[in-house]
């Protein structure tokens, strides 16, 4: 059970995770992307993910594979939803058992960073003020449009 | 001339109110097709896109061919 | 919702993690510590997991007290398991959500690496050949004991 | 002569046969216990251990007083 999937549906980590065990594992660790009520100093009120969803998998695939071929893991599996999202809600989730925590904190670490340098999914924040914007898209900003101001981050997000 | 099919996502897909075009080009390369959609759809500069040709990351040096499916991709903000 | 506990009934991740939820927070790293069937080399049948209570949740609570000062995160939460555990079970659960991932993986990483160096609890694993011996321990290699051989390794274990 | 009260862990309380123990000593400091029970009940070399008095971790050196509780720990292994 290893790879890298999108759903619309809301996430459900402990059915993922009960796919990775395995009795040849000690160690297990997942990361959770949740929606914050704040970004970059402003209120958010939601979020919207959208997916270029055939090469979002290919991609995600090919990341999940890399770590699997790192690090001396067993199993690797990150899930990343889209839609509309609210506060709090689980937008990805990354899953990795290995037989030693070391592998298993560097792979899902590994997994997170390069999913989301890398995978074609974007962002749109709508804030209390009313405006709304694509995050990490500092071309974006456009007079008109409600876009926030440009951001001057390179690093995407939490 | 070449017919190829675009399609778009976030603020591209925004400027253009549509999520999928149909386009005929004389556009040589994948650059030279974003120059043209550029002025048309007021986009952003290419600088801080990617593309991509039938499903797959490619070059902006890339020849577009009769058919082709093309996307161009703002800068990624997903988890 | 901040700490350590040690409890002899099987641990739920699900209800301490709903614990560490916050609006403010972007990231969540979990760690699991599951029974493997083979450790050095030998094939585990179960294992025994003892604990001197009151030591153990001062240092433990000690350790998350540390993260939580140490690394800019929200909540950060320990849970260790005592008794006889089964091939698979969940030994020990480490929880910590944060504004920002980098943080959540430190935290995480910190308290499980603290915990299992300092904090005083000992497993004792059975096999299948039907030998038994304490972890980690060098020194309780004891002939008519069937203990198994010394362990030469000074880390503490997956 | 004094009275303390000394908790087994582990392969401590397989080589004691018992969890608790309340013990008449001379000893003054921990090491010195320790050395006195070792004999009794064939410890391990007390340099892999550590000591606690009164639920908290303790030096080797310190003092014993009447009425201590005194928990000797061999190498850890939680997680």
């Amino acid at each position: 059970m290893n790879g890298f999937r999108i759903q619309s549906a809301a996430l459900q980590p402990n059915v993922d995770r009960a796919m990775l065990q395995s009795e040849a594992c000690g160690g297990f660790v997942s990361f959770e992307g949740w929606v914050r009520n704040r970004n970059e100093g402003q209120d958010v009120l939601r979020l919207e993910y959208q997916a270029y969803e055939a090469l979002a998998n290919k991609e995600g695939n090919r990341i999940v594979a890399e770590a699997l071929q790192r690090y001396p893991i067993e199993h690797a599996l990150c899930v990343h939803r889209v839609g509309a999202l609210e506060i709090g809600e689980l937008a990805v989730w990354v899953g990795v058992s290995a037989g030693h925590r070391d592998e298993a904190f560097r792979a899902c670490r590994y997994i997170i960073d390069e999913v989301k340098h890398r995978v074609p999914i974007w962002k749109k924040e709508h804030y209390l003020n009313g405006d709304s914007g694509w995050v990490n898209c500092e071309a974006c900003a456009h007079p008109g449009h409600h876009d926030r101001p440009p951001e001057k981050s390179k690093e995407p997000g939490a | 001339m070449k017919t190829v099919q675009v399609e778009y996502f976030a603020v591209l897909r925004e400027r253009t109110g549509v999520p999928v075009e149909t386009i005929e080009t004389a556009a040589e390369k994948a650059s030279d097709l974003y120059a043209e959609l550029q002025q048309r759809h007021d986009f952003p500069e290419l600088a801080s896109l990617k593309v991509a040709i039938n499903d797959e990351f490619a070059d902006w040096d890339a020849a577009l061919c009769n058919g082709d499916s093309v996307v161009f991709i703002p800068p990624v903000a997903g988890g």
